[in-house]
Order: C-alpha cells, then structure tokens, then sequence
C-alpha cells in the first residue's frame, strides 16, 4: 500500500491482470515504446514483450477491429485509444461491431474487449484533446460505459472491465491522471461495474457527477456543508448501466437533484437522469433537476477552456437555486 | 499494370490437365455438387422471396465457383470471415441450409453457427470484416496457432478506409490472412471502373508489400488452388496475400434492386456463356463419365435437401420477444430487464 | 398541386433546388444512374449531369470529407448516406469536422451542406437498415438535425435545409416513404427548421413525437379522443434545435407529456426533452413525464421488429397510465 | 519497389545547376529567408512553452525545406490543405506569425485567416484533411477553375483509411490535386517502418493510378522543382500525384513529447548534417556571394519580425467568452443563446 496517481494505478491493473492472464493483450498508438503519452502502459513492454504490447499503426478503426478480432480468437484485447478525440475514426467499429457481435452471432461470440482513453478538458491541449462524448457511447447498446474519479476505483474498476465478459468502453478523466494520490492496494482487486459510490451521505440534496467532475462537486459539497446544507454526494463511477437505484434512492430522501458533468448539455448524460429520476420520482421532487454542464459548444482551446469547465463555484450556484426554488 | 487472370477450366469445360493437381474425382463432385446445392438452395430463396416468405436477399448466381472453391481449401481450424454474398461458402464449410434461410428471412437464430466452425456472422457494413479477419489472425500469431483466416468481400469494399487499414495491418505484421476480393463487378450500380482507377484490384497488394493475384472466378479449379496455395502460405510461413476473383453477379444486386436500370441485360448472355457450374459440368462429362442420369439423380438429391431445409425453416416456431434481449450481454442489465417486463405486460395485457 | 408520396416530395425538393441554384451537387452511393436505391434523386443524372450528379466510390468518409471541401470551395453537397447504420464509417468527418469547420475557422468557412439519410425500421431490411441514431446527432454541437414526418414538411424541409448555412443532418423515415401521398404544393417553399408543429391541439395532455413516429401518435390521439381524452399532438420536425418553446407551452396548458421515438430509450432524444420540461415546468406537471420508445437493443431483424417498434397501442397506454397517474 | 530519391541540392551545399531550372536569386533568397523565419519563429515558440507562455507545440525544426518548399509554387488561387505542422507553409502563404502565436497559445481567433488566403485551419485529426482537399479540388472541377489543391501530411497518416478514400477518390475523379507526405521518420515514438510494410510511402501511389514520386525534403530545390511540376499539371490536366518528402523530425513531436524514450540522440546528428537551412546557405555563399554580413543583417531583420508577432499576441485583449459560441452557427440557436446568458450572469455575479 503506498498513495499513488490515478495514471500509475491504471498502470498497475495493467500490469497485474497481464501478469495474471495470458490472454490480455494491450495495443493502440505509442503504447509499447513509449508507454503511452500519458505513461498508461509504462514497463509493459518490457516484461510481457512486443507481441501482447503492440505499437500499432495510427489507425483507430483498425486498432478497434483488430480487437474485435482477437476477443473472437480468444484474447482480450485492451485497447487504448490516445485521446477521445480520435475515437471516432473507429466508430464503426465500436457502434456496429463491437456492440453487436455477441447479438449478432446469438451468443457465440463475447466481446471481452476494453476500450481505454483519456476523456475530458483541462489540461490545456490542441484541438480534439479536451472531447468528453461519453453520451455518444452510453447511447449505444450492448457497450458498458465505466468512468472512474480517482486511483483506487481506476484500478478496481479496470480490472472488472478486462473480466467483464462484456465490451467496456473506459474513460479516464486525463485531469486527474497525476491531479491527487491516493493509499492504492497493493494486491488485484475488483470494483464493480454498475453500481455507483455515495461519498457522502446527506439528506438535503442529490449532488451527482461522475469521472474528473467528482472532485468538484465534492468539494461544491463541502462549500454548502459550511452553509448548513447537507449534500448527498454520488460519483456514478459506470454511466451505462448506470445506477438507478443508488440516485433514485436518494433522490427519495433529498427531493433535489443536480447533475454534474463536463460534455455538452444538450442530449447528454444528464438528460437521461434527469428523465429518469423525473419518471420515477416526480412526487418526491421539492426542485426542478438542475444539470450543470459544459455548454453545447466544441471544448475551447485553453484560453477559454475555464470559462467552459464546470467549477464548484458553478455548482455551489446551482445547489443554491435548487434549495431555495 | 495488368495481372494476369490465372485459368485452369476455360468457358468451353476444357482444363489445363496437370493443373487439377491433387484433386480427385471425389473432391471435385464434391465441388459440383456444393455448387448446385447453392444454386438450388439460391433460387428457392428467391422463389420464396417473390413469395413473400422470405426476406430481401442478395442472389449468388454465378459465384457458385468462388463461393466453394474458396471454402475448400480451409481447414477446420482455418477461418472464414465473410461479407453476406457467401452462403455457398458458408455452407461447404458446414453451416445448415435451414439456418441460412431463418436468417434471410429476418430470424436472427439463423446466425447463431454451430461451437466448431469457425465462421464470422455475416458482415453487412462493406469492409469493417476485414478488420476482424486481421485480429482474428493477429491472436493466432500470438498464440503460436498453426492456422489461416480467409476474409471475403466484394469489389466495393476496396475503396472503403477498412480496406487500406486491414491490408496495411496485415503487412506490418506479417499475419496469417488471405483476403478475396469476389469481384463481381457491380456494387450495386457502380460498375467496378467508377470503384476506383486502376486495372485491376489485385494490383493494390504493393501497395502493402504483400502478393496480389488476379483469378477466374468462374472456374473452381484456378479459384481451389489459388486460394490453397495462399492459404497454406499463410498458415506455413505467416505470408498475407490479396486474391482477386473475377467474377460476375448474375442477378440483381439484392430482391430490392432492378438492374435493368443500370445495366444491360445483353451482358448476362454473355456471362451465361461462362457460367461456373456450366463448365464444371462439361469437364466432368467429358472426362469423368458424367451423365444426365446422374445429374437427374444429384438434382433430385439436392432439391429434397432444399424442400427439406425450407420445411425446417418454415415450421420453427417465431422467436419469442427474450432473444431480442438476451444477447446484448452476458447478463441483462435493469434496464433491459426492465423493458423485457413491459412488453411481457404488454402482450399479456392482450397487445400486439 | 397532386398528391405525392413523400420520397416523390425529397425528389422534387432536389429537382427544384439544383434547377434554381447551380451550386448546388447531389453525391453518395447510386444516387446518379440508379436514382438511388429508394429513388429519392432519380432524374436528377439525366438533367443535371454527371458533374453535378455524382455516383461516389463505396465510401461513407469519403462522401461527407469531399462534401466539406465542396463546401470550402463555394458548392452546396447534398450528400446521401444509403442508410443510417452505414453513417458510422462518415462519423469522424461529421462530428470532428462538419460540424466544427465553422468554428475552427473561426466564421471563415461555412458548411453549407445536407447529409441526408433513411433512418428507421418498419421495412423488414437486414442489419444496419433500421437504425434510428439522431441522438448521436443532436448531442453534436454545430449541427442541426430535422426529420419530416410527411412530403409536404419533406418537401420545405430539404428546401431549407439546403439553403441554411449551417450544415443539416436530414434524417427522412423511410417507412414513409411510400406510405402516403399528400397534396403538394408545386412551387419551391420552405419550411422553417426549429419550428415544431401542432398538429392537433388538445388540453389534457400533450403528445410528442418525429418522423415515422407521428402518424403513431396521430392514431393514438385519435383513439383516445374517442375516449375523451383531448390529446395535443405534437410534430418536433427539427430536434436540434428543438422547439422547446412550443412544446413547453403545451405542457403549461396540458400537465402531461408523453414523448415517442423508434431508437433506443436510454439516453436517446426522449430524455432531452424530458429533462428540459421538467427543469422548466415541474409545477405544471400533473404526472411523470413518459416515453414510449424502442428499447436499448439492437434493432431486430424482420421477425421481431414489430415488438420492439412502438405502435399506436402502446402510445395509448402510455397516455392511459399518464392521464390515470 | 523503391522509387529513387530526388536531389538537386546535395548535403554539402552543392546543386545541379540545370535543375535550380527557373529560380532566380530572388527566389532563393526568399527561400531562404521564409526557412529562417520559420525557424526562429519555432525556436521562440518553444522558449514561451518552456516558459508557460505558450501552449504545447508541434516544432517544425528540420523540416523547413518541405514547408517552403511546398508552398513556393502554388498560385494564389492555389489551395493549402494542412495538418498541423505546416506554419512554415503557411507564412509563405501570408499567415501572419501573430496568428500562429495565438493559435498554438489556446486562442481561436489565431485561426481565423485573411479571406484571400485559401489555406484551411490546422487539422489536428490524422489524415482527415485529406479528403477536404479531395472535396475542394472536385469542386473546383465541377465549377471550371483552374487551379490546385495540395495537402500535406505526415507519415503517420498514410496508415489512415482516410489516406486511402482520398487518394482513391482523386484517382477515380481525376482531380487536381497532390498530396504531400512529409516523411520526417517518426509518429510520435512509431517510426516509419512500423507504419506500413511498404520500403517508400511514394510507392503507394499505384495502387490510385496516380503518379507517385519520392523527395529529398531537405533539399529546398527538389521539393520546390517538384511539387511545381505536379501541381502545374494538376491545375493544367487534372492529374493527381502523391509526393513523399524525406526528411527529419529533429526535435520531440511536441513539447508534451520526450523522444529520448524512444530514439538514439545519436541519429540527430547524423541528420543534422543534412540540415536544410545549412545547406542552403552554402549553396548561397558559394554561388550567390552570401556572408556572414548579411545574414546578421537578416537574422536581425527577421528576430524582429518574430519579437514583435510575440507582442502582438501578447498584449491581445483575451478572448470573450462569446467566441466560443457565435461561430457554432450561423446564427445562435436558443440554447446557445440560454447559455451564453448563464455565462454572462455568472461572470456579473462574481462568478470565476
Ligand atoms: C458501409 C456500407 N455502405 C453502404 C452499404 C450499402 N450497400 C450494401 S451492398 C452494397 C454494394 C456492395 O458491393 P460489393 O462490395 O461489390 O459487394 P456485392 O454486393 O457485389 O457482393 C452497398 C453500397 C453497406 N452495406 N455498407
Ligand atoms: C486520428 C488521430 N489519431 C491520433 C492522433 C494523435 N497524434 C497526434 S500527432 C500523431 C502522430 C502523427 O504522426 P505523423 O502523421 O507522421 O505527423 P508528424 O507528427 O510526424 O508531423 C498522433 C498519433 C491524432 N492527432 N489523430
Ligand atoms: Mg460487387
Ligand atoms: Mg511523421
């Protein structure tokens, strides 16, 4: 046990599910060699070699049907996709493919594959590196869609998603990578995919969020907290199946909702909450559900990329209008 | 830059004698007889189809010879990653005429091939199989398997980005995959000139470092022996090859299309002439004693298996509601059990 | 004035356009010789050349990438997808490049263009023939997205489309096609995009729905009336930007909603318009907000594709529960 | 297959003097005037990174004679297709040195170009560009211009399906346009041999029926010469070309990028000798009288230029929060409108 990053605990599922399983195999762009520009793949090169670690040509379609493939032929293939951004030259690979081929071959066929890339803003890059389309993804049947805020569940939760008979689309918030440390265990361990984690109990309000929005309403939380308002706050962890008992539940004790997340707005995860919570829990709503979100825009290159990002004192804003409605 | 079209059976039924190789009276009426069984099974889909009993479907009349002379030569460990033109292949490497017609008429079951044969579902989407045939391949590598995948698609495929990424693929890491090309010259209306600038597809192999082969699609022999020459390659030394077939679509493009509108009738003469199974016929007639007895016997054989397989397809009972669930995952999550409970209400509650 | 269909309404839109503004090109896969497959731009090679008129090689990325450049270059595309499931392969040009171009370019260089597309099931097609993906679209910043649900909005629809600047994602439900004829009007007209329209107005409850699924909800409404429920119907014809005015003021009056699709359910269109409504009107709504849609599947094939298609009869439960709620 | 190399300017200065063909000493000089520029203008960009002043960027530093050289002899009805390591280019075009400031400093407004330049925004997004060109140049068939298209892009993108769909497609079209690779090695930490099986990305050309040629990219003269030659008769017979430009990445891919990871250092120097401004500047010297006087005197000139593009972008007003939303479209929708209310609601109320 010893505090480490959200990127050196992705390192370390890696690197003990392929020291566990010989069927695991890691490929994308700069993953071998290099280690991934983020370092994801670090020394994984060395000690399992170029044939279950492999550099691949820049090519995302293939990247993502060649994994296709390989989980056919008995492997399982974890995928890494350099950034968000870039997924979509092998979308049809993961939407009509990847999604589909244990429907379309009745069962046959399980998709065992992980797709891994960094999501989200804030780190002040090029165009096409701050994306954060999970809404694309989560829409899309026959994916699960897993998103972890912070080192422990990264590592937990990946090693379900490379178990998870099921194909696994894994975003990791890249803000986060190196943002805190936390005490990792040392042995492989599992976080369950689909269920969501209340990090704090309250009984005011409903604050939800998932990946590199945790730390924020967090700390969104602790700011009301000195208020007198006593937020329950939940980091969804896996938004497709998300986990609808855990929010509704607590949607029944607090009446109030804010959603929290960096994508766009409009058609995005939090409509599907919200449309959700509403159908299930319109009588027990004190509040309008409040989303605060990235605008319905492209993700502004770093001069601007602040005033887009949702921030606590957003948050802290919207959970004011919510309680005083 | 031309390849040259390898031929060992020409139009007239004559074969270049030495060039049969290997193969025995028995392993070419097993070619014969694949050939027409798919030719048969081929005209009852659409038959069934005008019918209204049977969902669109897209005729293999006149690729009999690359259907089947691709698939004999795979081994049972071998792959065979298919387009949907390709049922004849599919069924020489054992998958059920019934399946075949469940599936084409809207039944997914259909689909669901047998644990041991190695054959992909079909692949609508032009060229995303290409990819899988690749990592199908690329695991075997990595596995050490002694095995080869053979991916077929049509000749639209080639100007698809999939195309390019799978070759390329396949050449940098010297895989263990034959892709063919069934150049039948049409995708749909586009005639194969409008596909792309050069001569012929074989020829886009350099571009890949790999080997690039232009073959009769019509004659079984050059398609049986071509493929196993590329196909053993691949298995024994880890060798990628592109083998195109020349061959043609005798039909429309699917039930749903009318070629008159873009093509020339005139031109199915002509391909009549060269007609696949029409040649195979005359070479076992001329040099093996093949006669129309023994076609009529064959022909009846085959037909029953054909009524058979339509019998079978037509009195399964419809899918229940469940198999439209129950394969998205491992296990349902609560939504779809949840949706499952509302149209389990819903039909109890007496609705349509 | 006759009556058409509305694939005649699509050809005619074309003819008229590409006959009035010689900028403008029609593209994709056998759209010139064969009319395209549905014979939506049939005629059009024979009048207009093959210039203008342009069978494309076998590539999705390939139509809408050169469609932007054409644009660039001061021609107005209007591209054709064969069908929605084969968009994917066009996805990366669409979503990375279609709809940021504008922006990238800071106002340079507008993607004046329409990719239009059949969407929907109902016709008993193969995989990858039924898909119904708008969300996909309408979560895209810097498109928009309209769907007609009958040859006179066809007609107007693609009119305007064609001459917004902004590039449109024209979704036409092909099981409409042929289904009906309408009366349409002879001239070139426009219909305004992010316009819904009231189709029926009613005072008990307000039923909303696009494309192939508005005849449904029409049926529906009709079915209650009998009964005595007073159904507002609602056709959103855009659904990025969608007419949130209108149908929020529908919801003032009625207190109910029920919103209707043909794609998947969970975090599909439904859920935007749910969220937004109950974030705007919750002290108006009598009862939890409704959707009746497809469900998180794979679309079926032929056999199974009337279960998972929603239909006047489950529309007409869901506004039994909602009225009895 | 491997297509020999074009030179005209060797390593050591020396050139083929029929081959320097219509160059005049203006020409050069501009030449190597827009290099330096270039260089300096990269050399400070990577110091205000270094220093937080700038954001992370791709250097150009080695391939300036491909960047010159490429842009050199388009016309101005001419078009620039870009990915992103192309500044060198485009201030040969007009971009202003200000403008690349902003753009690579997180600032949107830097890429705005003048109207008159027909030069598209950087394309982050590999090998997507490629097909915008495509699109332009048909466009510009279709309308009856006499002009052409060039893009440019790295060795990384030839692995890209797009790569393929656009090189297709102007083959099928016959269109006027040419794609220039600059193969400077490396994507990233992936040399090029790991991108495709091919010996010369030149080579790919034929299987697009197009012509294909391979290019000293450090030899100012031969890039010149030979995009000159392609892209006068794309404009003239609508024939597409492919270029494979050989040069060097010699610093990181970007300042996020650590190569020593993954490359010797060794190979720097090797490639060091073959330095494209070093080069020219013999070749000046020798031929054209160049010293150590004048290039002071133009090194100065041009540090100038670089210090005063750095205040430019410096001392710009930041960006209001309104430029995120007033080019998504035309004409704002109303939840743009509702949000860029929020925004400016928030900022009033204090909000950070
Ligand atoms: C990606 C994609 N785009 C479009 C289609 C629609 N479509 C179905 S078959 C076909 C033509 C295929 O031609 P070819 O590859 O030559 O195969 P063939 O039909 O001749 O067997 C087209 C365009 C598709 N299935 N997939
Ligand atoms: C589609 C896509 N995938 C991945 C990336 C991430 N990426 C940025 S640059 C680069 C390498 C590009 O190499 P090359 O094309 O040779 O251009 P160079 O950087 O050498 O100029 C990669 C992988 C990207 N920009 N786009
Ligand atoms: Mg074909
Ligand atoms: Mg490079």
């Amino acid at each position: 046990m010893a505090r480490k990053t959200m990127i050196k605990a992705i390192n370390e599922a890696l690197h003990q599910k392929m020291n566990e399983d010989k069927t695991v195999v890691v490929l994308g762009e700069d993953v071998a060699i290099d280690g991934g520009v983020f370092r994801a793949t670090e020394g994984l090169v060395e000690k399992f070699g170029e044939d279950r670690v492999i550099d691949t040509p820049l090519a995302e379609s293939s990247i993502i049907g060649a994994s296709i493939g390989m989980a056919m032929n008995g492997l399982k293939p974890v995928a890494e996709i350099q950034f968000m951004g870039f997924v979509f030259q092998g979308f049809d690979q993961i939407v009509d493919h990847v999604a589909r081929m244990r429907h379309r071959s009745q069962g046959k066929y399980n998709m065992q594959m992980v797709v891994r890339m960094p999501y989200g803003a804030g780190v002040r890059a090029l165009e096409h590196h701050s994306e954060s389309t999970e809404a694309l993804f989560a829409h899309t049947s026959g994916l699960k869609v897993v998103i972890p805020s912070n080192p422990v569940d990264a590592k937990g939760l990946l090693i379900s998603a490379i178990e998870d008979p099921d194909p696994v689309i894994f975003l990791e918030p890249k803000r986060l990578y190196r943002l805190t440390k936390k005490e990792l265990p040392d042995e492989l361990y599992r976080t369950p995919i689909g269920k969501a984690e209340i990090i704090k109990s309250g009984k005011d309000i409903t604050v939800v969020a998932y990946g590199a929005m945790v730390p924020i309403i967090e700390e969104a939380a602790e700011h009301v907290g000195k208020e007198g308002v006593d937020a329950e706050v939940i980091d969804l962890r896996t938004i497709s199946p998300w986990d609808m008992e855990t929010v509704s539940r607590s949607v029944e004790k607090t009446g109030r909702l804010v959603i929290v997340h960096e994508a766009a707005r409009s058609f995005g995860v939090g409509a599907e909450i919200a449309a959700t919570i509403g159908e299930r829990n319109l009588l027990h709503l004190l509040a309008p559900i409040s989303r605060v979100t990235g605008y319905d825009i492209v993700p502004p290159l770093a001069k601007l990329e602040n005033v887009n990002y949702p921030n606590s004192e957003k948050v802290v804003r919207a959970i004011h209008q919510t309680m005083e409605f | 830059m031309k390849s040259k079209l390898i031929q060992i059976l020409d139009e007239k039924g004559n074969a270049v004698e030495k060039a049969i190789g290997d193969l025995t009276e028995k392993d070419i009426l097993k070619m014969y007889r694949l050939m027409n069984l798919t030719r048969l099974w081929n005209n009852k889909a659409l038959s069934l189809q005008r019918q209204g009993r049977m969902g669109t479907l897209a005729s293999v009349r006149g690729q009999e010879a690359s259907n089947i002379g691709m698939a004999m030569p795979l081994q049972e460990s071998d792959w065979l990653v298919p387009a949907f033109r390709e049922y004849g292949a599919m069924f020489t490497r054992g998958v059920s005429l019934s399946d075949q017609y469940m599936y084409w008429g809207g039944d997914e079951r259909g689909a669901r091939f047998p644990d041991n044969l190695n054959i992909t579902p079909a692949c609508i989407t032009i060229g995303a199989h290409l990819l899988h045939a690749v990592g199908i391949a690329h695991a075997a590598k990595i596995k050490g398997e002694k095995i080869m995948v053979l991916s077929s698609s049509g000749d639209g495929s080639i100007s698809q980005g999939d195309f390019h990424e799978a070759l390329n693929w396949a050449g940098v890491f010297k895989l263990p995959v034959v892709f063919v090309i069934q150049n039948n010259h049409w995708a749909i209306s586009m005639p194969v000139e409008k596909q792309t600038a050069t001569e012929t597809l074989a020829e886009k192999a350099a571009a890949y470092a790999i080997e690039g082969v232009r073959v009769d699609g019509n004659d079984v022999f050059a398609v049986y022996h071509t493929v196993k020459k590329y196909a053993d390659r691949a298995r024994n030394e880890h060798k990628s090859a592109l083998i195109e077939l020349v061959t043609y679509r005798m039909g429309d493009h699917t039930t749903a299309d009318d070629a008159t509108r873009y093509r020339k009738p005139e031109i199915i003469r002509e391909w009549e002439k060269k007609d696949p199974i029409e040649r195979l016929k005359k070479f076992l007639t001329t040099k093996h004693g093949w006669n129309e007895d023994k076609e009529q016997k064959m022909m009846a054989e085959l037909t029953e298996q054909v009524e058979n397989a339509v019998k079978e397809y037509e009195n399964v009972d419809p899918p229940e509601p469940e198999t439209m669930f129950q394969y998205m995952y491992s296990e349902m999550p609560w939504n779809l059990k949840a949706q499952l409970e509302e149209v389990k209400e819903f039909v109890k509650a007496g609705g349509k």
